[in-house]
Formats: C-alpha cells, structure tokens, sequence
C-alpha cells in the first residue's frame, strides 16, 4: 500500500477551512487521528467500559485486560526491557513533572547541579528550573551551534562531576534537529547523573530505542502520535522507579492503607493515582497499532521528502529567514522561519484564510526565542499524511500573502 | 485563496495606522504600563498623562502584528482629549465592538477609525491582538486616577 | 419523556455478559457514557482537532473556544461564581492532589491539624496523611455514628483553632451517606480552617451548589457522571486559587519565561499545564448537557426508587448485612452489603455469571473496612438508567449464588 | 442463571478443601511469609520448615475467598516433602496452569487436587486469588535457601 493511501484514513483531513480544503501543518503541536484511533474509543465505551484493577467481574476484567495490553505494546514500541518500565499519565508535562516531583525532589540537593538545553520546551525547562529555586540547585544550559544544533562541547564543558540530571528534548519543536542522546546518556553517565529525555517531537517520526539510547527517563505525548490528548507515558530504568516515592496518591496504587500510614503498590501501579485515561490508554494502543501497520521506513521517506519539498521552498522565497540547519540532512519535519517585515501572527491568519494551518508564535520555547532574537515565529509541521501538493499550495499561498503585506 | 478576505481584515486604514502609528515613542518620565500576549510575544507599553481631568498626553511603545499596532495606534487617536470616565466607557464599547457586540451609532462614531477593528470579530483569535494597546490604556488609567 | 426512555442511549447497556443481559450496579466505580458523549468524543476528532490556546488559526480558535464554552458550563453546572474557579484536572483524585501539593505545601506547617473523616475514599486520605507526615502535621479523623452517618459532635470536637484543612467527602463511595458540608464548612471556617470537599461520589445523583456549601475546594471526576475517562475538575475559590503557585510546569501556564524564572499566567490557566484532555473535556460537557436534558428532578425520583428496591430487597434477604443507614431516607444509591460466611468475591463472581456487575473489595476504603471490621464487602450501586426489572434480578441472582455456596 | 457454570469455578474438591482446609495454623517459631491481594484485602502467611532439603513442615493462615482457601489447602499438600528444587518447579507449574497456559500430564498427576484449579483460568480477576499460596511459599523457600 502506497503511503498516500493512509491519508484517508484521517477523517478530518477531508473537511474545509475557510471555503478551502484542510491543509494541516501544525502536526507538531498535535497530529491528526485516523479512524482506527476514533472507532477504538467509541468501541471502548459502547462494548467494554468499566473501571481497571479493581472489579472482579467480566468487564472490568475486559477493561484492564484493554489497558494493560497497551502498557506491553508501548514498552514494545520503544524497547523498553520490561512493560514495568512504562507508566501512563497524561501528558509529556506530565511526565516530566513526575520525574522532577519525584526523582527531584528526593534526589537532588542544595549544590548540585540540573543541565538542559538552549531549546527545550518550556516543559522540560521549567519544571528544573522551578526545581533548581527549590532546592538551591544550580540550572545550567547548554548552548547551540550557530545553525541551531546542540553544542556538544558545551555540554561536555557543562556537565560534571556536581551535575545529578540532564534533561533534554530528543528532537526540538522549533529547530528541527534531533539531538544526539546517547552520547549525552554516556557523557552524563560518566559523571554519575542521569538522563531525562523528552521524546514529545521524536516517536511519531522515528524509532526509538531506550535502552539503545540509554535514556533513564524518556517522556511523550499520547496526542503527538496519532492518539488521543489526556494520555501520556513515562518510561524509567526498573531500578530508577522502585526507588521513587510517588508524588500523587489516592486510588488503586497503594498496597495498605491505615489511618497513620501508606504502603504503595509496586511500580508501575505506584505511580498511577487514581482512575486513569483508560480511553485514553485504549486509543494511544490503537494509534501504536495503526502506525506499526505502515511502518517507520514509509513514514520517514514520506516525511524526509515534505520536509525536502517545505525546507527548500522556503529557503527559495525571498525575504524568508529559516531558523535551524538549513539543509534537509540535519532537519526534522519541523521547520520555523519568519518573513522580513511581516508578524508572525498576520502570516499565520493569511495562511489560515487560504485553508493552511500554521502555528504563529514562541511555541513553549520563550528563552529560545530570546537566543533567536525574535518574538515569535511561524511554523510549518509535516506528517506522513500530507502531500507535496499541500506543500506546494502552502508556498503559494505564502507567496501571496507576502505580496499583500508587502504592497 | 481569495485574497478578499484578507482585505477583510487588513483594510487600508489598518495597514496605514500600522506602517505609520500615531502618537508612538518614550514620554519621558511618565509612568509606563506594560501588557503582553504570552501566546505570540507581543508587548505593548502606554503611557499617559491625565490633567484637570482630561487625557492630555498618550503615547505608546513596543511591538506587535498589523492588528496589535494598528489598534495601539487608532487607541491613541481615539481617547486623547477625553475625560477619564469618558476613555473607560469608550474602551468599553470598543471591547464590545472586537468582540462582535452591537454598539449605537454614535459610539460608532465616537470611535472613529477605531470602528474599522470591528472586522477583528470575525478573527476569535486575533481579538486579544486588538485589545492589548485598549487594556493597557485601562490599566494606566486606573492607576492614574488612584494617584490623584 | 419518561426517565425509563433514556437507557437506550447507552449502547453498552444493550451488551450481554456471561450470555446474559448486562446489569450494571458498579455505577460508583464509573458509569457508562451515552451515544450523546460518544459521538461528541468522535465529532472533535471528526472536525475540529487542534491544539488549545495556542494557535491562530481558525482550527485552533475552534478547539479552543469548545474547549473553554466546558469551562462555563461546568461552573454554570456547580454553581461557580466565576469560569475562572474551574481547573480541569485528570480526575478527583488528580484534583485533590492539585490541592494538596499546591496550598497543602504552601500553606500547612508543623503543628497544624488537618481533619478528614472515617469514611474517606484513599484519594481524599492518603495525600493529607502524606502531606502530614511531610509537614510533622497531625491528622485526625471524624468518627461516624453506629448507622454510618458522620457524627457531627466528633467533628466539632476534632475541629479547633490548630486545624488548617478539613477533607471530607460529599457522598460515601461505601455507606451511601451525604455529609451535611455545609455545616462542616461553618465550622471549619468559625476556626480558620478551609474545607475541602470530595463530590466523587454526589455530582451525578442531585444539584450541586459550591457557594451555597461554601466549599473552599470542590473535587469530582468526569467518568462518574457520564463523562469520559481522564478528565477531572477541580473547583477553587477565586480569592485562594490566585494566592497558590502551580505544583506542575509547562506549557502554556506561564505568561513570561526566562532561563532564571518564570512567571506564571492567570489562573485557571496557572494550573492546567501542558495539552489538557481536549477531546475529555468536551465529552464531560456533552455529558452535562445531556444529564441537563433529564434534570435532576427525573433522575433522583429514579434513583430513589432504585435505592428503595435495592436496599430493602437486601434487608429481606436472610444472613445479609446491609453497612451503612438502613433506611432509604439517608441512603443514597451506592449499597454495600455482606452475606455472612460467603466471601464477597465468591458472590461477585456468582453474580458476574449471572450477567451482574458489581463491585467486591475495599472500595479504596481501607481503613473504613477495618473499623467496619470486614476485609471487604459487596457493593451494588445505582444510575438513572437502571431499571427495577434489573434489582429484582440481581436480588434472584443473589440469592441463587447463597444457596449455591450455602449447600 | 445457569449454576453451570458456577459449578465449572467452584467444583466440589475447591469446596471442600475452602470449608476444611488442610495443615492451616500457626508453627510456633517458624519464619512468616505474608502475601496480600490488595484488591479484597485477603491476607496469606506461609511457614515452612526445610530439613535435609526437604520440605518437613509446611502451614497457612489467612482469609480469603474460596478460591484463594482452597488454592493455599492444596498447595500444602502438593508441596509438602518435596525437595526445594522441586517444590519451585510445582510452583511454576501451577503458575502455568491457572494462566491457562499448557502443561505436562506428568505435571498434572504431581498437582493432584491442584490441578482441578485450572478451571480458574478462564476467570481471569480469580487468577491472583489462586497464586496467591503459591507466591507466599515461593518467597518462604527462597528465603529459607538463603539461611542455609
Ligand atoms: C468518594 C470518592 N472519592 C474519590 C474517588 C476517586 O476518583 P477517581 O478515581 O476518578 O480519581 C472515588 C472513586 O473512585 C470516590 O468514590
Ligand atoms: C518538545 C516538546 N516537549 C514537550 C511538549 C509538551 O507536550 P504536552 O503538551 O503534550 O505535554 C511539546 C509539545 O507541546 C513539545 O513539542
């Protein structure tokens, strides 16, 4: 099957936009949902719906069985050792925020220090940084080449024997890049710290393999691969999670509860307060299945070609500034650029009145930004699904509005 | 696309006041009140002097899109010269105005250029853009009259 | 429309369990979703998926102003003076743990006293019990009356000068009791203290007015009222929410980020980090919309009906032992019961094979089962769309299933 | 309701090992192993004494459902004077069997009244109630391996 053959599996992309057909190019900040995802939620609660863990009859059997299923399937997807490894919350946020909540509370102390990057999303920045005035701690930040991607002699520089957690975007949501991991695991590991990854812009474009990449945390969003939103996953090293105390309680993850004190469940239960996103869950399972079916070799030609198609016709318009590598080679399907004498918002509603979908804007990414010298940018985000004709009208459409605010 | 549509919006006396703002630049020595959009950057600072009651001098700073500037630019026009109650009922009508409300035709007028943004309306997500330069001028105002 | 007319909008009630017709009594664990909340989970995705409060364009604006139309509707929904009282959460206990990691960290010291009562659920327990522990707080615990009601004069006894924070269910997830809150908030407040309330248990069975309690917090779970799985709502008080710094980062609850600090935005938006459950949210407003359909009236003289058949059904049987009130007039629709010599998950199971779904366990209410002195009971409880028909089976069922372990 | 199927869990030899169960009680000065199923609260100690790596004595205590009674009834008396090798091996038999998982006629014989726990099976929820005995003694035999 040809890999432009998936794209009506996506009913949204049949509808209208301003009188003109649906071109979405924000699949960065959540990607559409194949039919297979939507049938699986409304299956969910037409035939099997009932609460995990705690029912001892038929359905609520059924449910878990539904749940926890998705827990093998995800610990398969990015080859986590074990399905223990996986915890479900609702969001990359989330995730993070549980590692910091966490591992951070409880491990680091006044004086040590937390190493990120000039470009992480304000979701992987500010819960350290928050962390670090708590605890006294010392925030670091590796700094960028001048092309956007990620200095590595400045995170070897940064990161020592004082540094306790690196935490890092795999791939960064404004630059494009993906950021070398491993050698940052190994670089962090040889200082005794460890590696929070933030995997929000990588698994739906990539494979990924934590224990190849060595990751001790690795985060990501439901929502960003074809799943519904509400649903998010943490994966830690077995050793890393049953060390931790958990951060929210209530529900089904303790193991004894008196008046006086908690025992918790082991993990990954421990870490699961309360009823969670079990269409949630089900549907991230569904949008796993659907993705394995077309495969990552089609996905990425698919999605190297749009990205060759969008990065070359912009950096071939006039007046257009691309932020990030500027070959093809070294960028993702991410790519943010502004136009000279334009704001980023009046291009973003002249695209959007010609059907085109573009994020105008910082894009959780303040103090990049700030590095960039611009307050804002546009940004065009290809998926398997789009076409190099939608990328085609996008540049017309572009080169159109530029004329209208530039007579 | 219809580039209709976009005149919609853009019409030539918004793109004139945003190429060529009225009463832009630093009032020495008065007081600033800064406002922002967190979700595009924006930042819009208004500066203004009320004497004997009245607005004598308005001026703002910073940056922003067409919408955002224009709109700072049509404010200054707009509320200079006016009493303190008079500017916060004019802000008030031209809230209603972005935000799609019916307003009476001597408010309409009163508004002047500032009558043009009522295409924003129409654009959910440039209203904040619209109303950042007004919100600030009602901020300042408050203050300023908290000084006397 | 007669009430009886609305169960067929719940396709799942239509199912067979075992080869029999579905019963489903474990409405206190979650309830089922009609086609009504199904169908608007499936439109988002159908139409109008996109990203919240972050993008220009015309998809963004129409998830956005969805997603926020929720937030006036359940404030509408609880009596909220203001949209901005409303945070979406997970779920209750989500919620509850908002409140305990943000003005429970911020605000309760050693020494201070938090109140709870002996019927909590482990979400309303175990985050104060921890939050005490952290804090060298003391907790106490209301005692509750030989019928299961709350005793009133333990509470004004345990309720003092030292006491910061008051949790306490709306409605018990075991004893089928209503606390009388209001009360409970005049003594707290005459002492200083704020009161925190889990409506879990009471938002779907009858008319919820937070001012009129003058609940500080107000916590409940969209999958208990018809509502998908992983949303939640978190009620505050205006003038307490705007003193609390949010417990999670990222985002867009922030307003200004730099690499030293940041500021935060406005609340709600101060507590919803990350993507929110967008497609959970508006399903949680399809359900009270469609809950507002029936009205309250229609369904609480549905339910009392049910109660009624339901507990006295249990009371006539021999060698059963009903907890909590046994009189319908203080008895809401969830109903534990034990059968004595027979292990509730024996029963469950018995009764699972006969199509009946109810709950055998702890109902997340250790220490309850402890002073209850049962390891576990049976529980059997209500919704609107269950029928008569069906609590005279479950009564036959249960009978059937005794005789058979009673032989 | 067909009591079939009733009948096809709660087959007459689970029945009588839950309403009388063997070697249940407490050995005095004997190591515990305490096992609970946090979903019903039921509770298990193991004791078992190893002598000349066999296992001597071996008892229970607890409440719990049917299942999880007569499962812990019948693993006393599948596992007693086995070696400790063996006893592990049983363990992981059983362990299959109620998974649903195949296992040996051979293993099946050994099983004895153990074997008709299979049933339980296809009542997934039950599952842990049946495991519940055996994971004790696994843990009591690893634990007693370690002191010697
Ligand atoms: C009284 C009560 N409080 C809190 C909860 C927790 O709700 P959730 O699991 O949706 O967080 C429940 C339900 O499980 C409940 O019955
Ligand atoms: C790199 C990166 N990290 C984290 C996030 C946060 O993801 P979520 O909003 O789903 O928590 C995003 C997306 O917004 C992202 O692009």
């Amino acid at each position: 099957m040809a890999i432009t053959e998936f794209r009506a599996d996506f009913p949204i992309l049949k509808t209208k936009i301003n009188d003109e057909p649906l071109i979405y190019l924000d699949n960065a900040a959540t990607t559409q949902k194949p039919q297979a995802v939507i049938d699986a939620i409304s299956a969910y609660y037409t035939a099997d719906n009932a609460n995990v863990h705690r029912g001892v009859y038929t359905l609520a059997a059924r449910a878990t069985a539904q749940y926890e299923a998705v827990r093998d399937q995800v610990a398969a997807f990015i080859h986590a050792p074990q399905r223990e490894s996986i915890v479900f919350t609702r969001s990359t946020t989330d995730s993070l925020n549980l590692v910091a909540q966490t591992y951070g509370e409880q491990v680091v102390q006044a004086g040590d220090e937390i190493v990120v990057t000039a470009m992480e999303h304000h979701s992987n920045l500010v819960p350290w940084q928050q962390l670090a005035l708590r605890k006294q701690a010392k925030l670091s930040v590796i700094q960028l080449q001048p092309d956007g991607q990620l200095d590595l002699a400045s995170a070897r520089q940064l990161i020592s024997d004082k540094t306790v957690l690196v935490a890092v975007a795999h791939s960064s949501n404004v630059l494009g890049v993906t950021n070398p991991i491993k050698v940052l695991a190994q670089v962090a590991h040889q200082h005794g710290a460890i590696i929070v990854v933030d995997g929000a812009q990588t698994v739906a474009h990539q494979p990924v393999d934590v224990q190849a990449l060595d990751a001790d945390f690795y985060a990501f969003s439901g929502h960003k691969i074809y799943g519904p939103t509400g649903v998010g996953v943490l994966y830690g090293k077995l050793s890393l999670l049953q060390t931790l105390t958990p951060a929210q309680f209530g529900g089904e993850m303790i193991s004894d509860v008196t008046w006086e004190r908690t025992e918790f469940a082991p993990i990954p239960q421990r870490f699961e307060a309360g009823t969670p996103n079990i269409s949630g869950v089900i549907g991230l399972g569904a949008a796993l299945t659907y993705l394995q079916q077309i495969g990552f070799a089609a996905i990425q030609a698919q999605e190297q070609a749009l990205t060759e198609a969008l990065l070359n016709g912009l950096l071939a318009q006039s007046a257009v500034t691309v932020y990030g590598p500027q070959s093809v080679a070294q960028h993702g399907p991410v790519v943010a650029f502004n136009v000279a004498g334009i704001h980023p918002h009046d291009l973003a509603t002249g695209l959007d009145l010609g059907g085109v979908e573009v994020r105008a804007g910082h894009h959780c990414a303040q103090p990049l930004m700030q590095l960039l010298q611009v307050p804002a940018t546009v940004r065009a985000s290809v998926a398997f699904y789009n076409t190099t004709t939608e990328i085609d009208h996008f540049l017309t459409t572009l080169q159109a509005v530029k004329e209208f605010f530039q007579r | 696309m219809s580039l209709l549509k976009l005149n919609a919006l853009y019409q030539t006396v918004i793109l004139e006041h945003a190429q060529a703002p009225h009463h832009q630049g630093e009032l020495l020595g008065v007081q600033k009140t800064t406002l922002n959009n967190p979700t595009c950057g924006d930042v819009i600072t208004v500066q203004l002097v009320v004497d004997a009651d009245k607005i004598n001098q308005l001026q703002f700073m910073g940056t922003g899109c067409t919408i955002s500037q224009a709109s700072a630019s049509v404010m200054t026009d707009v509320l200079l010269g006016h009493s303190v109650p008079e500017a916060q009922a004019l802000i008030a009508e031209f809230s209603k105005l972005v935000m799609g409300e019916p307003i009476s035709a001597a408010s309409q007028k009163e508004l002047g250029d500032a009558a043009v943004l009522g295409s924003v309306a129409e654009f959910p997500t440039r209203i904040r853009c619209a109303m950042l330069a007004w919100h600030a001028a009602a901020q300042g105002l408050e203050e300023a009259s908290k000084h006397e």
